[in-house]
């Protein structure tokens, strides 16, 4: 615990440079994004110690920071990171760099732009690091304030509808997941237990299987939405397509890997039993949304709806591999995570470069641009084929991982997603031919810049990730192998452990539901 | 001594009465008056209580009720002189309490 | 039986704010000229100096003058709730009462008094004191409704009067028939009697005082379906009174909710729980939902405050400290966001012209960045979104109501806590998402240097019991260990 | 011969009541209140209430009904409400509501007192007389509802002036 305390600097630091953002006079323009990317850039650059000091042989938590908070509650400020959020937390600092750089050509309120963009940026690796559950529900929560005024403030023409919708959908969800929490602090409080929100301790608190039904159930809603699964996601596209382009890219590169982080991390391990009870409806969900998803991008003819749709799809895959609960499938599924940050960010930037020269984002507005922007062309084709999984790039890797493990748990499941594969290089291969080959016939595309100094400057990196981790998977791998490892030992050995606890009788879930509405007086 | 639950059902009878009035009745002074024949059931039921009890605190109740009852009647006139102030409309008297 | 100096001490802070009353009257009467300026302050020093009086924070129960009047730590956090209430409202009110040439030493007067009632229902353990703490309050609060003695002033007051009188009816007649039960109406008394006779628990007498008790601060607190005064009464009287309506009778009338149903029915939990919960889920859902349907900010936040009445209805069903801990935070919570809110109100008026109608606040976010600032901070404090004292404060009672196993009215809470997010949300997207109109309705600010600070310390205490509510959870909980 | 006197105040009471509801115009109306209240007065009496008896009669049959009356007066309230409206739906409801409270009110009597008696008994109160124990209490062990109610009259005083003084 003598270390230096590099979580809280790296979460800390944005806030720090939002509150000096404020003594910046709204004029100097210049000044206010230089500021903000030099905050962003340091951060990322304190967030590559974690990865150098990171010890991979290590499955449990490391860089622990820990202070109690509200201490008669057992609420503690307590961080750490393991391998899974390792990877998450340096997404976070590294699209948080080149979220700024791409917002450069913001021009409406810049300052309060600058601002929401750096408190998300704490909000999310807050977020990941958080190891105590109402300072993870805390910090869940204030992740929406400024995405939400990102969307709505710097958003397309609906973006009002949009942002509403996000911030609801969310919020009903996460509020039931609130309820969960302070059931579970309960039932570890009648177990005997110090009353705490310490996440490592209530791991270890075994509960009866029909109990497990229901919290995880209103845990699973939570992230289930943010995921977003089909049919939740309905608030998926809308936010998308009206948000700014950095906004597009932070929430597909990050608040949606927080559902599946929220999964690997809080759902899943807390409860074992239900888990093994959800998984074969949670895996045809899944396989659901993978083919929905790319029918739904098959038919727009919207570029931006198109990569939103791609999303569903995607996230489909990597709940599949977690639903497999074997290791190829759960460490596929965080691959995958990370590789859609990377690929599907990726996209959106490049989709705000075409939408800042045309203004219009229809396909049908296009057509042949390969002739007038070459270089583009080409980094939009290597970010595609990373996003269809082509060998040497990293999307190959995180499916290849997923069918592996989904094969071994359901055939069918795997096979029903392979499909999915195939349909996702049609639609995007498709849609590339409409927009970059063909007669440049229209007019206004004729005279169109290729990349400028800058775009090359965001895109470059986003190109060089998507090959490091398609051809060097292990950098990355390596350093989750020990904590996935010791995941699913623990995963295992709660669930055996929890499964004598008491039977649950046919129709016990039921009984449950209704005793639940009046209690009566039966206090503890 | 005056059976305990005459004097109650008596006392329940003209609080049921305010109660209507106020309900039912639209014009301000009325509905003041209402309220004063509630207060004046409650003192009944008091009286009641203490001399069956032989308690004094309902006596006291009974003092500070109408303490309360004259205080509440000066602002409450004062209300109305300055609602009619305000309005001299048609209808100016009348008020409906069972809206919005 | 005669009281001692140890019985005013208990008093102390209570005559030491009727004293700041009665010298802020005296000096408007001998005061030169129409200099009177330092009235609201003359009044925040008297908060202060009985804020330094206040017995009792720490420390066993203390009680005095017979067993009426409490010095125990759970009055002494009410009066700390109430000192903050009544100092920030004095304070939004100067700039506000000048503007509309309204500022008179009654006003400032009333407030204090009212001041003084609300403190005595807290600390009131008597249900004779509680009553007539309540009518000082009460009376004093139908007077600063009508002070503008406009139309829709008047209307709101005599609104809020005759309703607030009619239910004093049936709490003095609820208490008459408690008298008539136990024989006393002391609160310890009434506990008493119901430990000693298990028999009385079931007698319809009893029962019958208990439910017109429960109907009457209903009433108060604007439990649906005893609601109805409530819109009508906040959009009519001054914005200034609104926000002292919804924060202090609220807390007060909450304070004595607690002693008496927490303490005095403490052992009929089983009959009135039953009952609250059904006006607690009523309170939330339709308070929530009409908010929603309004287009007025002013007419929205009164439908909010009976929404918020119903989460705080959650924790008197659960019925347990913890829940009255949480209880207690949530009313000092509201305290802060709501005077907020309505400071901000007040701002974008002027004199005649409220502008509290929602068109009225399009553009306002950027054009006036302080103000859209503070404006979102309490709106996003009163949906309950971290890291805000709202959040907090629901957390809290929340919590005690799942430990008490009321899961499902603990869902129902959090789903119309999702709901609210909508029209809380609405007026943030007005400030910064829709464009100010050509002709803008607001063209500059009601904010003197006296409503700025009280908006500011609003949003600190909005922020600083959000994120560091550690110290103020252990005193409310404290606070409840020596009422239960 | 008690219970005989007891129920033509009843009646008086009641009547008195029913005629607040009922009169067109409030001066009628205030007229059945005092009827009321001094039937009420009557009855406080048969309780041995005489000290109530006495305030019941100056106070409120005194002082507040002269009160509104002279306000009725002042202000030439002589509207009488519209026909129409007059059986609303809001109107049977509260009455039917009311009528339900009268029951929920009556219903408890059938089981009697269950409080402890005090110390107020025939022989205390021979010895030191009704109106000098009441005092007592009142400036002992009442002390604080009576200072309560002194602040509660300064409150009456100033929110009366404040809202019906002219000019201000």
């Amino acid at each position: 615990m003598s270390h230096f305390p590099y979580l809280s600097t790296i979460t800390f630091l944005p806030l720090l440079g939002a509150l000096v953002l404020l003594l910046i006079p709204r004029k100097s323009e210049g000044g206010i994004r230089a500021w903000t990317l030099a905050v962003t850039a340091i951060t990322f650059v304190i967030s590559l110690a974690l990865w150098v000091r990171f010890d991979p042989a290590q499955g449990g938590m490391q860089f622990v920071e820990r202070k109690a908070w509200i201490e008669s509650l057992g609420i503690s400020y307590y961080v750490g990171i393991d391998g899974i959020s390792l990877w998450l937390v340096l997404l976070t600092t590294f699209l948080s760099v080149i979220c700024v750089l791409s917002s450069w050509g913001i021009t409406k309120q810049v300052k309060e732009y600058m601002l929401f963009f750096l408190l998300l940026e704490t909000g999310m690796l807050g977020a990941l690091i958080s190891l105590d559950l109402v300072l993870f529900y805390i910090f869940w929560e204030a992740m929406l304030i400024p995405m939400y005024f990102l969307i709505g403030v710097w958003g397309g023409t609906d973006r009002i509808y949009a942002a509403i919708k996000f911030f609801i959908y969310t919020m009903v969800g996460s509020l039931l997941m609130l309820v969960a929490i302070l059931a579970l602090y309960y039932l570890n409080i009648r177990a005997g237990n110090a009353p705490t929100f310490d996440l490592l301790k209530l791991y270890e608190l075994n509960l009866a299987p029909n109990v497990q039904f229901w919290m995880f159930a209103a845990f699973c809603l939570a992230f289930a939405i943010k995921v977003p699964m089909w049919p939740l996601h309905t608030w998926l596209p809308d936010a998308h397509t009206q948000a700014p382009t950095a906004g597009s890219v932070i929430l597909a590169g990050v608040l949606l890997k927080m559902g599946t982080y929220g999964f690997l991390r809080f759902a899943m391990p807390l409860f074992p039993n239900a888990v093994e009870a959800w998984a074969p409806f949670m895996m045809v969900v899944a396989v659901i949304g993978i083919i929905y998803g790319a029918l739904v991008a098959m038919v727009q003819d919207d570029v931006k709806k198109l990569v939103a749709y791609s999303s569903v799809s995607h996230l489909g895959f990597v709940m599949l591999g977690l639903f497999a609960l074997n290791m190829q499938g759960v460490q596929g599924g965080l691959y995958q995570s990370l590789n859609h940050g990377i690929s599907t960010g990726a996209l959106f930037l490049l989709v705000g470069v075409i939408y800042e020269r045309r203004h219009t984002r229809a396909i049908a507005d296009f057509g042949g641009l390969a002739k007038a922007m070459p270089n583009y062309a080409v980094v939009f084709l290597i970010i595609t084929m990373s996003s269809i999984g082509l060998p040497g790039l990293n999307g190959f890797v995180g499916e290849f991982l997923i069918m592996l493990g989904a094969f071994l748990t359901s055939k069918t499941a795997a096979v029903f997603a392979a499909t999915g594969v195939i349909l996702a290089a049609g639609y995007m291969l498709w849609m590339v031919k409409r927009v970059f080959f063909g007669p440049l016939d229209k007019e206004e595309n004729q005279g169109l810049a290729d990349l400028t100094g800058l775009e090359w400057g965001y895109l470059i990196p986003m190109v060089v990730m998507a090959f490091w981790m398609g051809i060097y998977p292990g950098t990355f791998l390596r350093k989750t192998d020990a904590t996935l490892e010791l995941w699913l030992e623990r995963f295992e050995a709660k669930k055996e452990a929890c499964r004598s606890l008491e039977s649950p009788g046919a129709l016990a879930w039921l009984q449950d539901g209704l005793n639940l509405v009046f209690p009566g007086s039966h206090a503890d | 001594m005056i059976p305990f639950e005459y004097s109650m059902g008596l006392s329940a009878v003209l609080f049921g009465l305010g109660v209507v009035g106020v309900l039912v009745r639209r014009n301000v002074i009325v509905l003041l008056m209402c309220v004063e024949l509630m207060l004046n059931a409650v003192n009944l039921a008091f009286v009641t209580v203490a001399d069956h009890l032989n308690s004094v605190e309902g006596l006291l109740y009974v003092f500070f009720v109408m303490t309360v009852a004259a205080a509440e009647a000066a602002v409450g006139l004062a209300i109305v002189v300055c609602l009619y102030r305000a309005r001299r409309a048609v209808h100016a008297d009348e008020i409906s309490l069972l809206k919005g | 039986m005669t009281f001692s100096m140890a019985d005013m001490r208990l008093l102390t802070p209570h005559l030491v704010i009727t004293a700041a009353a009665l010298l802020v009257l005296l000096a408007e009467a001998v005061s030169p000229g129409r200099r009177k300026g330092y009235l609201p302050y003359l009044g925040i020093a008297g908060i202060v100096v009985a804020a330094f009086t206040t017995p009792g924070l720490f420390g066993p129960a203390r009680s005095g003058f017979s067993g009426m009047l409490a010095g125990d730590a759970f009055a002494a956090f009410v009066y700390f709730i109430l000192y903050a209430v009544g100092a920030l409202t004095l304070l939004v009110s100067d700039a506000y009462l000048r503007d509309e040439g309204r500022d008179h030493a009654e006003y400032y007067a009333l407030v204090l008094l009212a001041l003084v009632g609300m403190m005595l229902m807290a600390g009131a353990t008597h249900l004779m004191s509680v009553f007539l703490a309540l009518e000082t309050m009460s009376i004093a609060i139908y007077a600063l409704a009508g002070f503008f003695r406009d139309e829709r002033s008047a209307e709101a007051s005599f609104k809020y009067f005759i309703l607030g009188a009619f239910s004093s009816g049936f709490l003095l007649y609820g208490i008459a028939l408690l008298y008539g039960a136990c024989g006393t109406t002391e609160i310890q008394g009434i506990l008493d009697a119901f430990a000693s006779n298990r028999a009385l628990a079931g007698s319809p007498m009893a029962l019958a005082g208990v439910g017109l008790v429960t109907v009457g601060f209903a009433f108060k607190v604007a439990a649906v379906p005893f609601h109805m005064w409530t819109p009508d009464a906040y959009q009519g009287a001054p914005t200034s009174v609104t926000a002292f309506m919804a924060t202090g009778v609220k807390a007060a009338a909450f304070a004595a909710v607690l002693r008496v149903f927490f303490v005095a029915f403490q052992t009929l939990h089983v009959d009135w729980s039953g009952v609250l919960w059904v006006l607690a889920l009523l309170t939330m859902t339709l308070g929530n939902l009409t908010a929603i349907a309004q287009t007025d900010v002013k007419r929205m936040l009164a439908y909010s405050s009976i929404a918020h009445a119903g989460y705080i209805l959650v924790g008197v069903v659960a019925g347990t400290p913890e829940a009255g801990a949480g209880i207690l935070y949530y009313l000092l919570a509201y305290a802060f966001m709501n005077i907020g809110a309505f400071a901000c109100l007040i701002m974008v008026g002027r004199k005649g012209h409220e502008n509290t109608e929602l068109d009225a606040f399009a553009g306002l976010g950027f054009k006036f960045p302080a103000l859209g600032l503070a404006m979102s901070l309490f709106m996003f404090s009163m949906a309950g979104i971290p890291p805000t004292a709202g959040f907090i404060g629901k957390f809290l009672i929340f919590k005690a109501a799942v430990h008490q196993g009321y899961y499902w009215l603990t869902i129902f809470g959090v789903l119309n806590s999702a709901a609210s997010v909508y029209y809380y949300l609405r007026v943030i997207v007005t400030m910064y998402f829709k464009p100010e109109p050509d002709t803008p309705v607001v063209e500059g600010l009601r904010a003197g240097p006296s409503m700025a600070l009280a908006t500011i310390l609003a949003g600190l205490g909005v922020l600083y019991f959000g994120i560091v509510p550690g110290g103020l959870v252990d005193l409310a909980e404290q606070a409840l260990r020596y009422l239960v | 011969m008690t219970l005989a006197i007891f129920f033509v105040f009843a009646a008086f009471a009641v009547l008195g009541g029913i005629g607040v509801l009922l009169a067109r115009n409030p001066i009628h109306s205030a007229l059945s209140l005092v009827g009321t209240m001094v039937s009420l007065a009557g009855i406080y009496l048969l309780h041995h209430a005489e000290f109530i008896f006495a305030i019941q009669l100056m106070v409120y049959a005194g002082a507040i009904m002269t009160l509104i009356v002279f306000v009725i007066m002042l202000l030439d309230v002589r509207h009488e409400e519209a026909e129409t409206e007059r059986l609303g739906f809001a109107k049977v409801f509260g009455m039917v509501l009311a009528g339900l409270m009268v029951v929920v009110l009556l219903v408890p009597l059938a089981a009697g007192l269950t409080g402890k008696p005090g110390g107020m008994t025939e022989e205390v109160l021979a010895r030191v007389g009704s109106v000098e124990f009441l005092s007592e209490k009142l400036f002992t062990t009442y002390l604080l509802p009576f200072e309560i109610a002194s602040v509660l009259l300064l409150v009456g005083l100033v929110g009366a002036v404040a809202l019906a003084k002219k000019r201000l």
